[in-house]
């Protein structure tokens, strides 16, 4: 059963994108390991981190796509889950410290030191052990995804009200993790980290290693949202979206199916935080910003929205972009990113991914019709309410 | 000029000419101009001292320039010995010195120690004597040094001030006399006070007098039964003012006297709680109608329109800084002008903030009618342009937008304190509201605006220019975010920041209300004002405001589709 | 296909970076400049980026450093933590920049401290803070807690005669300790517990009506309040709109901030607020040669006769001037030679003295403490009679009371204890 | 008939929106493989007495009960559905993103969790049943197409597909005629006349012709209550019927 759900997952695009994951994987980590700097085919460990990140933020993007581009919820807390995972790892990471922290506490983090914290507070208990902490990443996010996915899809908020209460779950936890008194290191945050499963985290190594594990992580993540995607349950997620009472009508509850695939997109966008931490080398609270989240469905409408492979394109690009203009036009770069995004949404409404492969139907379509007779009235395009069928649900009502 | 301010209200123009009206003293001829008021205030206290002191010494300005030019040397102490050696002389020609001292406008040359009076004048300073009031010609930047005055030089000036105008003829001066008297509880101006109040005929004057009184005979060596009578003119006035002074004298009082002290401590905390709730509930009006103005525009152009518009917040900003460009205009060419600032910059800002609108709109937003989620994606986008306009054109800090008079200051309704930019605003806020909803109910462009948000095509068939209407509506709800921004300039930073901290509070507000429904969006922004209000005395502000989030949160649950929701089947359709 | 094009413009980029910084290294030493041009804090750092632009000019108009131009490169960290890092990367590995000036926040220092540590190179950070850090690579030039909040206390204390205190901060963690320090100092000063409240608010706090109110409350028990304020950036302006409209007067309940400097008073009308007090080393006002040259030149620089100086550019003077001093003794820009030849480095301050580096890799400063004036500058009224050295690890923290820094062989350690004559804090 | 051994009950059930009465104390009872037509003009509660049915809305007052012996008002959408109601809406509701195939797949009746479709695989005998309706509702040609690409009857032909792949006791069928040719029309007649065979079938409708082609027993609304019943000639001859149709 496990197999020919897993073999769902493959198509030809499906195929290209795994090759080209596959081949990164192993020659970026290569490329900095093996071959010596100087090289033209050296990789330096600036760009590994770099694009080790890039492969996280892919990850939220495509966990971010999974709920808004298949199933119509629109997201604008994502970020939280992805902080939240990334908050574990970090407390793995600093339990890790251990006596090395700059006041050689062995058990208190230095910002409890100096902040008088007497003893470890209950909830860092057990972040010393990787499986534990590992586990966390996981289950902090989906737990909190499921408590507030269960209230909202049953109460059956939908549309703009539900994406302004993810605003509001991930404003609050912003405030929340910003309080000195949580004990999670306020604006700071924690960082400062050494090493992570014995091996230090500085060395090109681990960071190449870690770069490998965020490509695996994403593939996997890839290949389990493919599979969900294409099964019948993926078909109901498209149902749901596109016409959510018909679906509730034909006996399928909604709530559950949202549950479903809201939890674990939930748990991955945990996963990617895990992975982003160690990489970046600090979490703070700044990562639970409203702004956050919203950028992140700015990735995945880049890409395009409801292809998987779009969110991961959109994530690279628009993170590619950000960080050649930060440098290249430091004063200058908000007028260029912003101007991307207007440029995307009035020329590549589907997104990337999308424009290009309706061109590549439309192309194959009329090929196709040339070689019938042309009898149908109806050109053969792809279907011109798909997108805003989904809009509607979001659209607010009109004044009475 | 933060010291001749605080002199001007104690006594105005008109009463001190009246009291100086027999003698003619050149000095007072020789200022002229604006200055002359705070002077002749100075001389009027020096006539007063004049009564007691043995003799009042005939100026020869340079008899006293030893003394002045003293005031060059030596530390805030010595400056304070200074002073007290100057006002002994007795003498008003010293006047305008100590009054540019206090507005730290007294200088020392470098070169030979001598005081002036200075002034800016282009890259240097025009300097007075401060005796002769005569020009002395200019001095660079770095060849003089300004004699520093500090709180407590300025507190000793003031406590003075306050026991040698009780007898003003303004009644008003007067009270504020006797108010300073009651900060300073100096025992020494008893003796003036019994005189004042005998002479006293306006009765709110003669209780702040009374309480002055109060003030200063528990600060005396009196004997309890003057002190019992003065704790309970003290209680009777009920205010945190009286408790603090209470509270202060309460340890170095005995017997009798102390336990009154208690009892009436007690006695104005109670009523001071039952005000505290008043106050809270004002303050939570305060900032609903701080969180109406930031989110009604939005309850258009996303309410109405369904344009989940990530701009708004910079329609806010750009409010704000027309309002500060305007008073920097005002302020170069016509500073008489700046109390009238913010009614200029009320319609310009609705004009520049809605034609920015309208060119999104046009531009960009027309495009996706039908794609709301793309909406939010472009005015994004523009939401990052626009911020960066700014912050290129008129760089990335803080731009200072001044209080007019009227909005300045605060006055007291019971034990309530009322500032009066709060009080405006809120007035503002239910104005705005009110016209607001006039323009959607009553005119045509109103009735188009429902029409078409109701059914484009229907309208669209009944010769209603839908395009027109959609542009002018965004621009509308655009125009108000900016009216907002000349409102929230009033009290918050104007920075290109300055929307972004408003987007997410707004966005909750509406939907908080409803969606589409701006009676939802008042009754929305009030109520989180109103609690967040309340929470935050016992939470704290951080914990408040996520408290208030999860109120959102839980309340969305119960009312999916906001407080004021339609109901039946239209919703769904 | 996507993967492979990100990695060629990546690689591409990358390239020419790197080959373009090869080739200049030849004939430049290359600065670089890491403060935040957009997002929250911008509001606040872009004038720390002009203000080094002006330095870096200055230098080469004199002939610039070992014979070599000095060539600044400036990127946006954007007010988010993480991108500091990966910045600070970019412009070590990349771009080979020989020394950094940069950061505001604790947490963007945080964030680029490992960084710094790794690639070995140098910043230099111009802000006050909380202290309790000392890093080899890294040069504190802004203040430390008894460089700032103690004198503060100490004058009001004396000259005000302040016995009842409001410690209002925003929060995070610079208020968090340096409330703790001043909350530790007041206690052992004989202030009794109910005499002190202690306020937090969130960033970008704007609604302060319920707070000045509580301000106004505990002001009036009878005794002589003041508030001390580390009240962070953008949250002041509304805050001291609201105390003033309010009419809490310097006079009655003085306020001294500790994050209030000129560039965040220009953004308000000052005359209601005359008498509040602010804690820095360094005002526009000082009245020096120096000051007013620097002030001077600074209005060429940008333009406009209107922008003030404040104090963390003046750490910034000092740190550039320390940094070009020490590469000229050592006559390398080699981090560890620079390291090794900064501490003892003195150079002019622009209040008239002189500022040391120490061991401890923080600096000498005079603390001045300033009133308010009703054009929106500070007038100093009390200052240290000699310059205070800035203590990484405050002596009134349980934890770090023991530590001391000292960078200087054979030490060389940041947090060595003194009771347990150990490098690494005070664990076992 | 009474309650035990109606297919569908309804009694004195009330609905209100804002105080305006959608149902009005309405009573109305379907046997067991009956097919019934319920006419009335616009606003007389029809669309509302199906929300009511398919527990899309709660009634204020009033009981629903099915086979007999479950409470509707107890249940939402999905179970009652489960339970043997489908529904056609009025404005054809198909997921038009998804092929014909893949809706009448969606439709078909197969265990609804989540973890059941997660790891569902079609049989074969599905694929027959699949075959057999697209035969049924002539659109075994349009097998993958996009749904949204669809004519506007062969949408209303999916929908009632999609209805029967469910396999329901009964069927709620809201203005299956609205915006068809006459040829359609009439087509439908046949269709739901054939499912009458084996199901119990309620149709809302406007079109007289298309109710008088079906004949059979028909009910009256009105401002949420019922007005008459009976065979179309019988109400057709009422006088407050024909004052509601024609009299405004």
């Amino acid at each position: 059963m496990m197999t020919s759900f897993l073999f769902r997952a493959m198509d030809a695009r499906a195929g290209i994108f795994l090759a080209i994951m596959a081949a990164a994987i192993v020659l970026v980590p290569a490329g900095n390991l093996l071959v010596p700097e100087g090289s033209p085919f050296h990789v330096p460990t600036y760009a590994v981190t770099l694009m080790g990140k890039y492969l996280t933020y892919a990850l939220l993007a495509l966990a971010v796509d999974l709920v808004w581009g298949f199933c119509g919820i629109l997201s604008l807390g994502h970020a939280a889950f992805f902080a939240l995972g990334g908050y574990a790892m970090g407390m793995y990471l600093m339990r890790q410290i251990g006596t090395r922290g700059v006041y050689g506490d062995p058990i208190l983090p230095d910002f409890m030191v100096f902040l008088n914290w007497p003893e470890l507070p209950w909830y860092w208990y057990g972040f010393d052990m990787f499986w534990f902490a590992a586990l966390m990443v996981v289950l902090v996010p989906g737990v909190l995804a499921f408590v507030f996915g269960w209230f909202a899809f049953r109460s059956r908020v939908t549309g703009v009200y539900l994406s302004i209460i993810t605003q509001a779950l991930t404003y609050a936890l912003l405030l929340a993790f910003f309080r000195n008194d949580m004990g999670f290191g306020g604006n700071n945050g924690l960082t400062d980290f050494k090493d992570i499963l014995g091996f230090d985290i500085q060395a090109d190594s681990t960071r190449a290693g870690l770069f490998a594990a965020s490509g695996i992580a994403l593939v996997f993540c890839y290949v389990i949202c493919r599979a969900v995607t294409r099964s019948k349950l993926g078909k109901v997620l498209v149902a749901v979206r596109d016409a959510e009472s018909r679906t509730r009508f034909l006996g399928y509850r909604v709530e559950h199916y949202k549950l479903f695939v809201w939890t674990l997109s939930a748990m991955m966008a945990g996963v990617a935080g895990a992975l982003y931490v160690p990489q970046v080398g600090i979490i703070n609270p700044g990562e639970f910003a409203p702004a956050n989240s919203i950028e992140v469905v700015i990735w995945v409408a880049v890409g395009g929205r409801g292809t998987l492979v779009g969110a991961v394109l959109g994530a690279v690009l628009v993170n590619f972009a950000k960080t050649w203009f930060t440098a290249a036009l430091p004063d200058i770069w908000l007028f260029a990113l912003g101007g991307l995004f207007v440029v995307v949404t009035l020329f590549l409404p589907k997104g990337i991914v999308g424009t290009f492969s309706q061109g590549w139907t439309a192309l194959r379509q009329r090929k196709a019709s040339a070689d019938y007779e042309a009898g149908s009235d109806e050109p053969p395009s792809s279907p011109p309410h798909a997108p805003s069928a989904t809009a509607r649900d979001a659209e607010p009502q009109p004044a009475e | 000029m933060g010291g001749t301010k605080k002199f001007k209200r104690l006594i105005p123009r008109d009463a001190a000419e009246r009291l100086l009206g027999m003698r003619r003293l050149t000095f007072i001829r020789n200022a002229g101009g604006p200055m002359s008021f705070s002077r002749s205030l100075l001389l009027f206290l020096f006539l007063a001292m004049g009564l007691t002191a043995p003799a009042l010494a005939q100026s020869d300005p340079e008899a006293l320039r030893p003394l002045i030019n003293e005031l060059a040397k030596g530390k805030y102490d010595d400056t304070q010995k200074q002073i007290g050696a100057l006002v002994a002389t007795g003498d008003p020609a010293v006047a305008p010195a100590l009054e540019a001292l206090g507005d730290g406008d007294l200088y020392f040359r470098k070169s030979d120690g001598m005081v002036f009076i200075a002034s800016k004048a282009g890259k240097g300073y025009a300097l007075t004597d401060p005796l002769t009031l005569e020009s002395a010609g200019e001095a660079g930047r770095r060849d003089v040094k300004k004699i520093k005055v500090n709180n407590k030089l300025r507190r000793v000036l003031r406590s003075a001030l306050g026991s040698l105008t009780l007898m003003a003829p303004d009644p008003a001066v007067r009270k504020q006399a006797a108010e300073a008297v009651f900060k300073s509880r100096d025992p020494d101006s008893i003796e003036a006070l019994d005189a004042a109040l005998a002479a006293e005929t306006d009765d709110s004057v003669r209780t702040v007098m009374e309480q002055a009184r109060a003030a200063a005979v528990l600060n005396s060596d009196l004997g309890d039964e003057d002190k019992l009578a003065a704790v309970e003119v003290l209680a009777s006035m009920g205010t945190r003012q009286a408790m603090s002074l209470l509270l202060s004298v309460q340890s170095s009082l005995e017997g009798p006297v102390r336990d009154a002290t208690a009892a009436a401590v007690t006695k104005i905390e109670k009523s001071i709680a039952a005000w505290d709730a008043a106050q809270n509930i004002w303050y939570g009006l305060s900032l609903g109608s701080v969180l109406l103005l930031a989110a009604i525009g939005l309850a258009i152009t996303f309410g109405v329109m369904g344009v989940i518009n990530m701009a708004h917040g910079e329609m806010v900003m750009i409010g704000a800084y027309v309002t500060f460009v305007v008073q920097e205009m005002i302020r170069t060419s016509m500073p008489g002008l700046f109390d009238y600032s913010l009614f200029i910059a009320l319609p310009l800002a609705f004009l520049v903030s809605g034609a920015i609108g309208v060119a999104i709109e046009r531009g960009v937003i027309r495009w996706l009618y039908g794609r709301p989620l793309e909406t939010l994606l472009a005015t994004w986008g523009i939401s990052l342009i626009l911020q960066q306009a700014v912050r290129s054109l008129f760089g990335p800090t803080n731009r200072e937008v001044g209080n007019p008079d009227w909005m300045s200051g605060a006055f007291e309704v019971g034990q309530m304190t009322i500032t009066y930019n709060r009080m405006w605003i809120i007035v503002f806020a239910m104005l705005v509201f009110a016209g607001l909803m006039l323009v959607l109910k009553k005119t045509p462009f109103g009735l188009y605006t429902r029409a078409v948000t109701q059914n484009r095509r229907m309208a669209a068939s009944m010769g209603i220019r839908t395009p027109w209407v959609d542009a002018l509506t965004f621009g509308l709800g655009s125009g108000i975010a900016g009216i907002a921004g000349v409102a929230l300039s009033q009290i918050d930073n104007v920075s290109p920041n300055l929307g972004q901290g408003y987007i997410i509070d707004s966005f909750m507000v509406v939907v908080f209300g409803g969606v589409g429904n701006l009676w939802g969006t008042l009754v929305g922004a009030m109520t989180l004002g109103v609690v967040n209000k309340f929470l935050e005395p016992y939470a704290g502000a951080v914990l408040g405001k996520i408290l208030v989030l999860v109120f959102i949160i839980l309340f969305i649950q119960k009312r999916p589709r906001g407080l004021f929701a339609l109901k039946g089947r239209a919703v769904e359709a | 296909m996507k993967k492979t094009f990100t990695k060629l413009a990546l690689a591409g980029l990358m390239t020419t970076t790197i080959a373009g910084g090869a080739f200049a290294q030849e004939d430049t030493i290359k600065v670089g400049i890491l403060h935040s041009l957009s997002g929250t804090m911008a509001i606040s750092e872009t004038t720390l980026k002009d203000a080094m632009l002006m330095l870096i000019e200055e230098q080469n108009k004199k002939g610039g450093l070992l014979g070599k131009k000095l060539e600044a490169v400036v990127v946006d960290p954007a007010s988010d933590w993480p991108l500091f890092a990966e910045k600070a990367r970019e412009l070590i590995e990349v771009n080979g920049v020989d020394a950094v000036f940069g950061c505001w926040t604790s947490v963007s220092r945080k964030s680029v401290l490992p960084v710094f540590e790794e690639l070995n190179s140098l910043l230099f950070y111009p802000v006050q803070y909380e202290g309790e850090e000392s890093q080899r690579n890294v040069f504190y030039t802004g203040a430390a807690p008894n460089q700032q909040a103690i004198p503060a206390v100490d004058y009001l204390m004396n000259e005000e005669g302040v016995e009842r205190w409001v410690l209002a901060g925003t929060d995070y963690v610079y208020p968090r300790t340096t409330n703790k320090i001043l909350e530790a100092y007041l206690k052992s000063k004989g202030v009794a517990e109910e005499d002190i409240m202690i306020n937090y608010t969130p960033f970008g706090h704007s609604d302060w009506q319920t707070i000045v109110s509580d301000i106004k409350t505990f002001g009036s028990a009878g005794k002589k309040t003041a508030v001390v304020s580390t009240i962070n950036g953008d949250a002041n302006v509304p805050f001291y709109k609201e105390l003033g409209n309010a009419g809490i007067k310097a006079e009655d309940i003085p306020v001294v901030a500790f994050s209030v400097g000129e560039e965040e008073l220009a953004g308000l009308d000052t005359a209601p607020l005359v008498g509040h007090l602010a804690a820095w080393n360094y005002f526009q006002s000082a009245d020096t040669d120096a000051n007013a040259e620097f002030i001077d030149a600074w209005h060429a620089y940008i333009g406009d006769d209107n922008r003030v100086t404040n104090d963390p550019m003046e750490a910034h003077y000092i740190g550039f001037n320390m940094w070009v001093e020490a590469v000229e003794k050592a006559g390398t820009t080699d981090p560890d030679a620079v390291i090794d030849a900064i501490v003892g480095v003195s150079v002019p301050n622009l209040t008239g003295g002189y500022s040391a580096m120490m061991p401890n890799h923080h600096i000498t400063k005079p603390v001045l403490i300033g009133e308010i004036q009703d054009d929106g500058q500070f007038e100093t009224v009390w200052e240290t009679s000699g310059l205070v050295v800035g203590d990484a690890w405050s002596d009134y923290l349980e934890g770090s009371m023991d530590l001391i820094s000292d960078w200087r062989a054979p030490l060389s350690c940041g947090n060595f204890n003194t009771k347990t004559g150990k490098c690494g804090g005070s664990g076992s | 008939m009474t309650r035990a051994t109606s297919l569908l009950y309804l009694d004195g059930v009330s609905v209100s929106f804002d105080g305006f009465k959608a149902l009005n104390e309405l009573s109305l009872t379907i046997a067991p493989g009956e097919m019934r037509a319920i006419i009335g003009p616009n606003g007389a509660g029809k669309t509302t007495m199906m929300d009511v049915i398919t527990g899309k809305t709660r009634p204020d007052s009033g009981d629903v009960f099915f086979n007999g012996a479950v409470d509707l008002t107890g249940e939402d959408e999905a179970s009652i559905a489960e339970l043997g109601i489908g529904r056609k809406f009025q404005k054809p509701t198909v997921f038009e993103s998804h092929t014909v195939w893949d809706n009448l797949e969606l439709a078909l009746k197969a265990p609804r969790g989540p973890f059941a479709t997660l790891f569902h695989t079609i049989t074969g005998a599905e694929k027959t049943r699949i075959e057999d309706l697209l035969d049924l509702i002539r659109l075994n040609d349009k097998r993958d197409e996009l749904a949204a690409n669809l004519s506007h009857g062969q949408k209303q032909w999916l929908e009632i597909g999609m209805l029967l792949a469910q396999d329901p006791k009964l069927l709620l069928v809201d203005e299956p005629a609205a915006g068809m040719t006459d040829a359609e029309t009439a087509e439908t007649a046949e269709l739901l006349k054939d499912i009458a065979n084996d199901h119990s079938v309620v149709v809302v409708e406007h079109d007289m012709v298309f109710v008088r082609s079906l004949g059979v027993k028909v009910t009256v609304l009105h401002e949420g209550s019922v007005l008459a019943e009976g065979s179309l000639d019988h109400v057709s001859a009422d006088e407050r019927v024909v004052e509601v149709y024609l009299g405004r």
